[in-house]
């Protein structure tokens, strides 16, 4: 198994993580529903990032830019439509954990340069917008 | 026609769908097998213009007629968007409640708000070199103003999007990109034909006329979901209609836009982790009203 | 494998159908109706995969590397925004329907002759 | 190994078309319609098309729900009064 | 004099992570980046004002 491999089986976990939680969006009670959300574009960020350099191509990183700053958006958009927007701790410790022990393995192996500082940019949006989202009394608003 | 008899309808036509579909997918060329020969043509086109992103060039190079078709179906949809939902005579306006957000979710919005903007810029900019494009770039700008939304709630985004703006904007974005085509015919060429130099390979000015398109079809899906989503945002949250809401003139008392449950949930699963208050509000008509009144102006076009 | 991504978007457009038939709701249509149209991007780019392929985007990758087909992917990308405004005009719609006639049921429509 | 995670990818995709379909409430909907656009992108990705993944991306992730929900919510504000009753008083807090 | 602080803070800021987006650096790049920049900028103060006004 080559190193590239070695990151696309990687790119794996966060990907099947993500067949759970559709069984949670799909069938879970409203919270659920949107922890698993929140989740979705987290997992999905992380799979980007691995993917990206699984192909060995640093523009893919462009993907999980995207998911990483859109991602909160659309969960705080269904909080403020939901009227609920749960604590999580799930979410909350897949994020403080999970992003770090991605994207500092895929920093070391891009080594440093403005590459690896998109990749702790992502990182950062990527905790950001999971603690936001997820902590305690994220009141998401009531009404519009 | 009857449910059923739609049912019985829908399943004949399956199954023949399927059977067929599945015949052909047997006869396709194995997924992922080699031979494409429009790929490998367009991949030499675009590396002849200089073109790093070779989609990019097949949209706004190659196929730039049909992208200007594309993008004048983009136009009729939001115009005609715009017209379904525009504000009725016997709509009446009313200002929307303020919300109530709290402090770390409006911090993280403000925060995210000119980064998802500077993205999308980033994004639309660098479509002729990395993935990206007017198309895309152009959806995450819009979006990026609606943080606005989610940081506050709709008078403060209003407040930021002075609406005309982003319909000439729109209209500007469709002029552009027809415009670029015309100066390719008064520069000796054809419609639309790529008549800049070139430049190098992967740099922001390199693919001609491509990174132009680009800006123009940015700007144009920028602004056209930016209108659409105000005027959604207009009839969900501002306009009411005659007998929606009668039993009462005040604004404040109205409670029913808060009505976005599904039926049927546990409610008691779904209460928010209250920690925002209401706000010590100088009430909405305050600082709404005379806003509304020059908002209301432009609606009515 | 050689065959699988077809069959998974005959699924989705079969699936997407069955939803816009059965539907009771006009909202619920067009989101099936948008399920439907992401069954033709899965066709598209299945058809354009190269096995060992990488994107045709050369900024980061040598000028003479195997890449998957451009055109497929330009037709999906296109498409993907247009339909999402094109969605946006269906629901349009919806709204006119259920100012006019009061449901957004289809089935109560066609009893209204309208 | 990419054949893997394609695989894995059209699987997500076609299970969250069936949930998307399947869900009636169109709320509900909204939300697997914006898990099934996430898939998508990921599928994309692994087809090596980031820029169709970055096209379905910015479309489903928030500009296809929002709408969805901004328009259930305008069909549900008419037909919410009868749904005014049971608002629990303490929402507003 | 506030005012002009904040937009600058954030334009440095914007421009900074602008550069970090960015594959090769160039002049044109530059330009480009510091003009998208300022817009993004000022939009975050628009917005903070827009949100602050209530």
């Amino acid at each position: 198994m080559s190193t590239s491999d070695g990151w696309l089986a990687a790119a794996l976990v966060p990907l099947l993580a993500l067949g759970p939680v559709l069984w949670r969006i799909a069938h879970g009670p409203a919270k659920d529903r949107l922890v698993g959300q929140n989740l979705v574009s987290l997992l999905a960020g992380l799979a980007l990032l691995l993917a990206a350099q699984g192909f060995g191509r640093p523009s893919y990183t462009d993907v999980a830019l995207v998911v990483s700053v859109l991602g909160p958006t659309g969960t705080l958009i269904y909080a403020r439509f939901l009227d609920v927007l749960p604590d999580s701790r799930l979410v909350k410790w897949t994020a403080l954990i999970g992003v770090p022990a991605t994207v500092l393995p895929l920093c070391v192996a891009t080594g440093p340069g403005r590459a690896m500082a998109k990749l702790l940019l992502v990182g950062a949006l990527l905790i950001a917008g999971s603690v936001v989202t997820s902590a305690r009394g994220g009141d998401g608003g009531t009404t519009a | 026609m009857s449910f059923r008899f739609r049912l019985w309808v829908f399943l004949v036509g399956a199954a023949g769908f399927a059977v067929l579909f599945a015949v052909a997918c047997f006869g396709l060329p194995a997924f992922g097998s080699g031979h494409h020969p429009y790929g490998v043509r367009a991949v030499r086109a675009s590396l002849n213009h200089h073109t790093a992103n070779v989609i990019a060039s097949v949209n706004f190079d190659l196929r730039a007629f049909d992208t200007l078709g594309e993008e004048t179906i983009l136009f009729a949809a939001v115009l005609g968007a715009v017209v379904l939902l525009r504000q009725t005579q016997d709509e009446r306006r009313k200002t929307p409640e303020p919300a109530v957000v709290h402090p770390r979710v409006r911090r993280f919005a403000l925060l995210t708000l000119p980064l998802a903007l500077l993205v999308g810029l980033y994004v639309i900019a660098h479509g002729q070199i990395s993935p990206g494009g007017g198309f895309q770039g152009g959806v995450v700008t819009a979006t990026a103003l609606h943080l606005l939304y989610v940081a506050s709630d709709y008078r403060a985004l209003e407040r930021v999007r002075p609406l005309t703006v982003y319909e000439i904007g729109e209209a500007a974005g469709e002029a552009a990109y027809v415009v670029t085509g015309f100066a390719a015919v008064l520069a000796g060429s054809a419609f639309l034909a790529n008549v800049l130099p070139f430049g190098t390979l992967a740099t922001l000015s390199s693919g001609g006329t491509v990174p132009l398109l680009n800006a123009a079809i940015g700007l144009e899906v920028a602004s056209g979901v930016v209108v659409l989503l105000a005027r959604f945002l207009d009839q969900a949250v501002e306009i009411e209609e005659p007998g929606e809401d009668e039993e009462s003139g005040d604004p404040r008392e109205i409670e029913k836009p808060r009505e976005s449950q599904g039926p049927g949930k546990p409610r008691e699963s779904e209460e928010p982790r209250g920690c925002g208050r209401p706000k010590e509000s100088e009430g909405p008509e305050a600082s709404g009203a005379s806003r509304d009144d020059d908002n209301r102006d432009d609606k009515r076009e | 494998m050689t065959v699988l991504p077809y069959l998974v978007a005959g699924w989705i457009f079969l699936i997407g159908v069955y939803g816009l038939v059965t539907s009771r709701n006009l909202i619920h249509a067009v989101g099936c109706l948008a399920v439907t149209q992401s069954s033709t991007y899965v066709l598209l780019l299945a058809v354009g995969y190269r096995n060992g392929g990488t994107a045709p985007v050369f900024s980061d990758a040598p000028t003479d590397s195997r890449v998957v087909d451009p055109v497929v992917q330009a037709l999906a990308l296109t498409d993907i925004v247009v339909g999402a405004t094109v969605t946006a005009l269906l629901l349009a719609l919806v709204l006119q329907l259920r100012k006019r006639h009061g449901t957004v049921d289809p089935d109560a429509l066609s009893e209204l002759k309208g | 190994m990419t054949d893997v995670l394609i695989v894995v990818a059209l699987l997500l995709v076609a299970g969250a078309a069936t949930a998307a379909v399947l869900n009636r409430d169109p709320v509900r909907q909204a939300l697997v319609l914006s898990f099934l656009g996430l898939a998508l992108a990921l599928l994309f990705t692994f087809l090596q098309a980031p820029d169709v993944a970055l096209s379905q991306l910015a479309v489903g992730s928030a500009v296809t729900p929002l709408m969805i929900l901004l328009t259930v919510r305008k069909v549900r504000r008419r037909s919410g009064n009868d749904h005014g009753a049971d608002e629990p008083a303490g929402r507003e807090r | 004099m506030a005012a002009v602080l904040e937009v600058l803070v954030w334009w440095i800021a914007l421009t900074g992570i602008w550069l970090v987006l960015i594959s090769t650096v160039d002049p044109l790049e530059v330009l480009v980046g510091a003009v998208a920049a300022l817009a993004a900028a000022l939009l975050a103060r628009a917005g903070r004002r827009a949100v602050a006004a209530q």
